[in-house]
């Protein structure tokens, strides 16, 4: 069912776990099946994102997608790290099932909700973001398969 | 990875050896087609009689009264849907369960957008129907009664006598699906008053595609399956004769084996069950305790979600099934769990692990062992159980 | 006896053993449900979508537009009640034809008695459809055309493609009935403009109790099994998975071999049509001396009856079969038969023998010397044989 990526993401994920006083931290849940996610970030002084962590309550894709935003954004600045959509997450990841489209999403929105507690936490604003739901739902389409 | 431990047992079964080797000759060698004249059919129209007559005397009924359909949701469309067609002069109204699979639901569904009214009974914590609940919701324009014997998911075993006298003192008809039950339960047509019963070649060891409805002498539901003469007119169709042969088979190596098989099976479930509720934190075991078919445990680990507990067994050569939304390709976690009363964040992290005569204490303990290093590792992950430890920190803290 | 010659291969076939061998592994090794989480039903699932590629390629169409069932029957069934049920807004009139396998026509009768219309075109003495008489039904409230792509007793093949654009231009949407045809002759479901369409595996040397309905994507028929999710949530019940991966390898071998294959048996058929019609007097082809089924030959003996004809080859080591009445089960003689305009007594005189790539020139030559030696010896049992004579003698006295 799965790639290959996502099981190794899957079956040893990259930085799980918490960072103690984050920089910003961001919890979405998907209304759709009922998963959490959480993101933990350290940005440093100059906007770039030193460390990452997560944790999630989900299916195999969940915690893949999890995993391998963590990567993509380690190191990046705050305006790139925007850039990681769940499109991003799922072409690193070699695709995902299409019934597994939507748990991509978590990791999206986990992201922009850290950086928007980050802006909240130091009184800035950053270009693009936008209030993060605390509920992802989106009226994607019921992708066929076969 | 080279162990493998199925424990999926109720989702399919291995076909037996010996079923495959009963089919094998009626594929290559007595191909005929039953209907026909010549010798050849004979060998098949036997073939087709003996399985009927091993499967009628299984439940006490007469081979006159097992029609074969391609498997247990065929028969549950066709006990619905026909029996409301033909008694709609008698009545609209059907009582079912909120527990039933989906081949009874989704029919159900379908017969209400066709101007039919159904009861769905509520189950107690344990799933066990409310009969109180049941009989009081009989009409005078009922026409059908139809509860599982013993449920897909968690495995309770419902008071089908006490349904069934019900029925009969109500006069109404009374369908179960027994898909589940048949091969693990005894189960006697007359003595628990049923009227139609659904049951599936391959959850007995049996092979796919197979199964029959059991429709007592004297119901005068029509075909649901419109064509040739096949079934003494009621199923159309070219009879599936290796299917029929397996399933015979397969039916008659499961009566045999019932009582040995389903004690050993009993034994090792409790085994199951007993360590996992004991040695695993914020754990419950789903479905009735006692009342509950003989290999199956289902059990609910707060804080983890199904599938991934799934996958992550699947690496250790583990096979089970979850009722998480997230394995149901509905997004719905499953409904049986959210009728006995579970949150949907503990429907998700639900574990069904359903035995088979192969599995071994050994492989019970093995499993137990994975399972809590799994759920441990999940739980570490888990945004959820992170939240509850500090919110429990706090309390202790205050 | 040990000569056997099958030639009824238009009831069913037997299983090739490369088909039987394709799906041994997935009765006792791939036996997990392909619904299911883990790796071991990952090898079933693909072997589900290969058989669905492979029959789906053999018809133009795509995968997606493939959705099992459990035979022609079912997917005939389910073809014409759920497009009743989901144009019911539009009309409630369909098209079909007098001759079609009672699949078809049981399933109108039922039809008809829910509320729906349906015209029953003639065919003409060759068993072709009269288009003319098919366009003229044609009423706003047509909703469905439903013609068979070749007839199962005289072979005959219908002008599917002009059917299909006479469909096209009332934008009414069209069935037809290929379960003889599939895998004797080419189709292409655009090039025919059909929108549904129905197959049987057992037909073509591929396992019973398995078959498909091809519904064109935009076609919004509903579930004819309800109940779990599978086949895209439009057919429920556990896949039977070694049926499907037969009937895709039945499916593969029959496309291969179709040219080859089929150019022998029409050689094979014109040599039996030739010798029987010249050789036996007071004999009838039925069905179109050309336009038919590779395989089929169908023949009407005056003066004799069926039942007997076919129990007397058997005795010969030969299979086939008739449209007598009392081979029927209803005691009524063939419907086609009579529908191409044979008389009742003449209907029950007839002989289908169908063809298999198995069969050659001596078997043919073998089975004309026994059907002249049985015919010669039932007409001289035959009181109406009797009657004639004396007639013709009095005739020719006078
Ligand atoms: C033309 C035709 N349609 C439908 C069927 C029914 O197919 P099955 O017996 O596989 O259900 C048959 C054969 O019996 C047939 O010849
Ligand atoms: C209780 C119950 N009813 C009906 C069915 C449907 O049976 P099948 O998949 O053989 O059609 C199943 C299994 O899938 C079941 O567990
Ligand atoms: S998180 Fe539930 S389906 Fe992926
Ligand atoms: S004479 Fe016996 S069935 Fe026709």
């Amino acid at each position: 069912m799965y790639s290959e990526k996502v099981m190794d993401h899957f079956s040893n994920p990259r930085n799980v776990g918490e960072i103690e006083n984050a920089s910003g931290v961001g919890t979405v849940g998907n209304a759709k099946c009922g998963d959490i996610m959480r993101m933990y970030l350290d940005i440093d002084d100059n906007g770039i994102i030193q460390d990452c962590k997560f944790k999630t309550f989900g299916c195999g894709a969940a915690v893949a997608t999890s995993s391998m935003a963590t990567e993509l954004v380690k190191g990046k600045t705050v305006q790139e790290a925007l850039q990681v959509t769940n499109k991003a997450v799922m072409n690193a990841l070699d695709g995902l099932p299409a019934v597994k489209v939507h748990c991509s999403l978590l990791a999206e929105e986990a992201i922009h909700a850290a950086l928007w507690d980050y802006a909240e936490k130091n009184g800035i604003q950053i270009e693009g973001l936008q209030k993060p739901k605390s509920d992802i739902h989106e009226d994607e389409e019921v992708v066929e398969e076969y | 990875m080279d162990k493998k431990i199925y424990l999926d047992n109720a989702a399919t079964t291995p076909t037996r050896p010996a079923v495959v080797e009963a089919m094998l000759p009626y594929f290559t060698e007595f191909y005929g087609n039953p209907s026909s004249v010549y010798e050849l059919s004979n060998v098949c129209k036997k073939a087709i009689v003996n399985s009927r007559e091993t499967i009628a005397k299984s439940l006490g009924a007469d081979a006159a009264e097992i029609y074969f359909t391609a498997g247990g949701s065929e028969a549950d469309n066709w006990a619905l849907i026909s029996t409301c067609e033909a008694y709609k002069a008698k009545g609209n109204h059907i009582i079912t369960s909120k527990i039933e699979h989906h081949a009874v639901l989704h029919t159900c569904e379908y017969l209400e957008k066709n101007g039919f009214e159904v009861t769905y009974v509520d189950v107690d914590e344990n799933g066990l129907i409310k009969l109180g609940e049941l009989e009081a919701a009989i009409r005078p324009t009922t026409i059908l009664i139809s509860v599982m014997f013993a449920n897909n998911e968690i495995g309770t075993i419902q008071p089908i006598k006490e349904i069934g006298e019900i029925a009969k003192k109500h006069d109404i008809l009374f369908h179960t699906d027994a898909v589940q039950a048949y091969g693990q339960l005894p189960i006697n047509v007359d003595e628990y008053h049923i009227d139609m019963l659904s049951a599936s070649g391959h959850k007995l060891n049996g092979p796919k595609g197979i199964g029959f409805l059991y429709i007592r002498k004297g119901v005068k539901i029509g075909s649901y399956i419109h064509g040739g003469a096949q079934e003494r007119h009621r199923r159309a169709g070219t009879e599936n004769v290796p299917g029929i042969v397996g399933f015979g088979k397969a039916v008659e190596i499961a009566m045999e084996t019932m009582k040995e098989r389903t004690e050993k099976e009993v034994e090792l479930r409790d085994l199951l069950i007993n360590r996992i509720v004991k040695e695993i934190p914020y754990t419950r075991l789903n479905g009735h305790r006692t009342k509950r078919l003989p290999n199956n445990a289902n059990f609910s680990f707060q804080f983890i979600e199904g599938e991934s507990l799934l996958i992550m067994l699947d690496m250790q050569g583990i096979c089970g099934s979850s009722g998480s939304a997230c394995t149901s390709g509905s997004l719905d976690p499953s409904h049986v769990l959210l009728s006995i009363g579970l949150p949907h964040e503990i429907a998700h992290g639900s574990l069904r692990l359903t035995l088979s005569e192969d599995i071994t204490e050994e492989d019970i303990n093995y499993v137990v062992d994975r399972v809590k290093e799994i759920v441990e590792r999940l739980r570490s992950m888990s945004p959820l159980y992170e939240d509850y430890l500090k919110n429990n920190q706090n309390r202790n803290n205050v």
